[in-house]
């Protein structure tokens, strides 16, 4: 739905074919410059992207985990976007005649995303601002989450959001894997780092000599994590 | 009243701000709506209810957010429901009185443009896009739109439709069978348009102070139609501004405290 | 969805027109025997039933309280139902041409739920099996909540099901409100109350006295309670 | 194996608990499926995932349900989900390895009637309905029937077709897109019988201990086909045996508590 700048950084390394999204900016603050840079400039390839509104999005990965081969909203009536996507499509209510979109389900070949808790046995816990997180799991082929801590007991609220470990594949304890953005009852989200992201990301030499030093040349994330910190000591814009 | 000096931005802010209803349900993005939401909230109204995309129904957040993700907002809200839940029971549910917008291009039936700047395949300028826009647009009982009042953004012909206004105008909005009443103010750092009753071309009906009408008709890209009683929009408030900064600071701080 | 005794009462007092349900009968137990009455021998007169699978009803509350003009499921293929209830009909998806089941989403004049909790704005807390009562409540053009207690502070954990009171019409306190069913946290549900219910029901006559006595012939729920007590204790077989 | 006395229920769930593979996930009706699941997973199948169609995922009752609204239920489960996500996300998403269901009709395609006795609009006997049992019997990988052995039950034409299983035989379930395997078993207090691969008409495949084929055959209204090699299905063991009826007891001193 939203690419975070975990998009900008794939997008920006040349790792991206296709996006599929409903909002593709850096939130709070503005562009993500690489996204834009390969949608207006074709750098450093051009591509392809399948645009929905959020609420589309929604529906498309509600039907994917649902097994339904599309969704199903009120939506996109009169709107530019029905022009050039053209898997948006309008059926009638065969009770009363009203124009519905339709979209065709989600159905990623891997899903992965970040909660808080897993138990021993791999069940997951998560809470707070949840997303499409369990949709986009349950419409995957395989779903790997990453979580902060592997504990013995979950401790769920009765009606939380868990996931049973048997609809997953992987569960891997990575902590501050959220990073920059939060993990609720963890941490916070890094808003500066979201900020001085835009001046990284502005420039393509800026750009490749973070992505050089921080990602190409750490060889993990506990790596990644320290070479981040001192980025963050020497102030973003002094410093790539 | 006061004769503190302030900023359009901030005029525009608290002008948007004082047209919330205490009480309504507000569907509100992030960045200026968020502000102007929030400002209310302080001030006049306190009871209304602030919903975010993320899911967080009734946030009562003491910063603004920087993200529609940010962990203040679901700390502090009465409910939080996933994405599907709150685009489907919520927003589609026909259960929000206001949806507050901004766009980088609007036309005179107050149709918006959030997308593109140029062609879509070949962009000038690639925005965001829709996010919860179209829903939002299309969706809430009424919509409040606020943006810098200029020649690039007040356009004759919009170079995308991201988020349906009035459409073509008249009836074209209930025709296409949108259950929403449409945008019902549009609030710049200039003045205030609203759409006429019946052919919802949007009409300039308050000028801010120190304003003039030949100022609001030139950052305008098509001859636009002014009102013949027109408004004098109040000037900011001391204590309206002061829990503006405030509100303003504390985000600031809040939000320099990493990285 | 599961017309529960409520329901056997309501229609074996002469209250009902109609009913709508995916599963019509004393759970655990067997036969809601005033239901039958009414459906085989018309008494205390007939009936119209719409019948549903649980499927089809939780999609049309889902796309009631989504204000979609239909639920969409897989479902309903090569079954009998569809030969009775017109209300279900079939599409095709617009993308594969998948046969889907479509049903007119439910919307309530009035739904009435139970729920744990509510603050004294009227914000509602449930827990547990909440089944389908959200979105009953989301569909219908008012609602009300009776629960068993209103306290300062919800207290809801991160994602529970909260409804907020400005989508409530009205929330009311009635401890013992789930009664013969249960609210967790609170108190059990009555097993054995149900197993007596199958001799009341069984026949006119006792379920006639049982009803005279104790819906019909107390004031107020609170005598309701008192009068169901002494039928408790003096059991269900020996007593009317 | 053991020579205690035993019902011929208690044959038929002990069997059916048997034919449960530990770890499967189960979607499970109340009374003799929800008993057979529970024994399954307090024997040899203690990693068997119980679902019942309350939204409880996960479920380790210490006595059975008598509903499957059950506190017991949601108290004991790795996960509690609403009425419309439980049958959306988790039955028709495909997900559930078993589906167990009883029936008050069966005819040789396996087909189930749960609705009515006689005419739908003029019923001799109006049953309970589908409630969770067309989607069970459409969705789950595979799907297992228990029932009582006898000419009104095993029935030449249903009433009423509530489940489907193979429809008219042959290919007709997948010519019909439903994505199950459909009725691999059908537990009686009989024997069992499995479906033909080919034309699957239900066939008898193994005789309960003391039970002959001709007793099967007069106890099913239609010509009744009969395997080849018999199985002789195993009595049950007194270690079974004593779980069940366990099991049994504590669930009857439960259900007694009140009223």
């Amino acid at each position: 739905m939203t690419p975070d700048l975990i998009y900008d950084q794939l997008i920006g390394a040349g790792c991206v074919k296709k996006i599929i999204f409903s909002w593709g900016g850096n939130p709070g603050v503005g562009s993500l410059h690489r996204l834009r840079d390969a949608v207006e400039n074709g750098w450093p390839h051009p591509i392809e992207i399948e645009e929905h509104a959020h609420a589309g999005m929604a529906a498309a990965y509600s039907a994917g985990a649902a097994n339904l081969p599309f969704g199903l909203l009120r939506g996109y009536i009169g709107t530019d976007l029905v022009k050039y996507n053209q898997r948006i499509k309008f059926i009638n209510c065969p009770f009363t005649g009203v124009k519905l979109a339709a979209i065709p389900a989600h159905r990623p070949d891997v899903t992965i995303i970040h909660a808080q808790k897993a138990d021993r046995k791999g069940n997951v816990l998560m809470w707070g601002v949840v997303g499409v997180q369990k949709e986009a799991v349950l419409a995957a082929k395989r779903a790997i989450v990453t979580v902060e801590e592997i504990v013995d007991d979950l401790n769920a609220p009765p009606n939380s959001v868990v996931l049973p470990s048997w609809v997953l594949s992987a569960v891997c304890e990575v902590k501050g894997g959220a990073f920059p953005s939060y993990a609720q009852g963890y941490y916070q989200r890094d808003n500066a780092f979201y900020k001085a992201w835009d001046v990284v990301a502005r420039d393509r030499e800026t750009f490749k000599a973070w992505i050089d030093r921080h990602v190409l040349g750490t060889k993990d994330f506990a790596e990644f994590k320290r070479s981040i910190a001192s980025f963050n000591n020497e102030g973003a814009t002094s410093h790539v | 009243m006061s004769d503190a000096a302030y900023t359009a931005d901030e005029m525009m802010t608290i002008q948007a701000a004082r047209m919330i209803r205490n009480g309504v349900t507000l569907f509100v993005g992030i960045g200026l709506p968020s502000a102007a939401a929030n400002l209310a909230r302080l001030t006049h109204a306190p009871d209304t209810v602030l919903i975010y995309e993320s899911g967080t129904i009734g946030a009562k957040p003491t910063v603004l957010p920087l993200s529609i993700g940010d962990g203040e907002l679901s700390e502090t809200a009465d409910a939080v429901v996933s994405i599907p839940e709150i685009f489907s029971y919520w927003l589609q549910g026909g259960r929000i009185g206001l949806g507050f917008l901004g766009a980088a291009q609007i036309d005179k039936f107050a149709n918006i443009n959030s997308t593109v700047i140029g062609d879509y395949n070949k962009p000038k300028v690639r925005l965001p896009g829709s996010g919860g826009a179209q829903e939002i647009a299309g969706f809430c009982a009424e919509v409040m739109i606020t943006l810098r009042h200029n020649n690039r953004a007040f356009v004759k012909k919009l170079d995308f439709l991201t988020s349906g206004g009035y459409f073509e105008g008249g009836d074209s909005r209930q025709k296409l069978g949108l259950p929403g009443k449409g945008p019902t103010n549009v609030i710049t750092d200039l003045g205030i348009l609203t759409p006429d009753p019946v052919t919802k071309e949007l009409t300039l009906t308050s000028l801010h102070p120190g304003v003039t009408v030949e100022q609001v008709v030139a950052a305008t890209g098509w001859p636009l139609k002014v009102a013949a009683k027109l408004d004098s929009t109040a000037a900011p408030t001391s204590a309206e501004l002061s829990v503006l900064r405030d509100l303003n600071e504390r985000t600031a701080r809040a939000h320099a405290g990493q990285a």
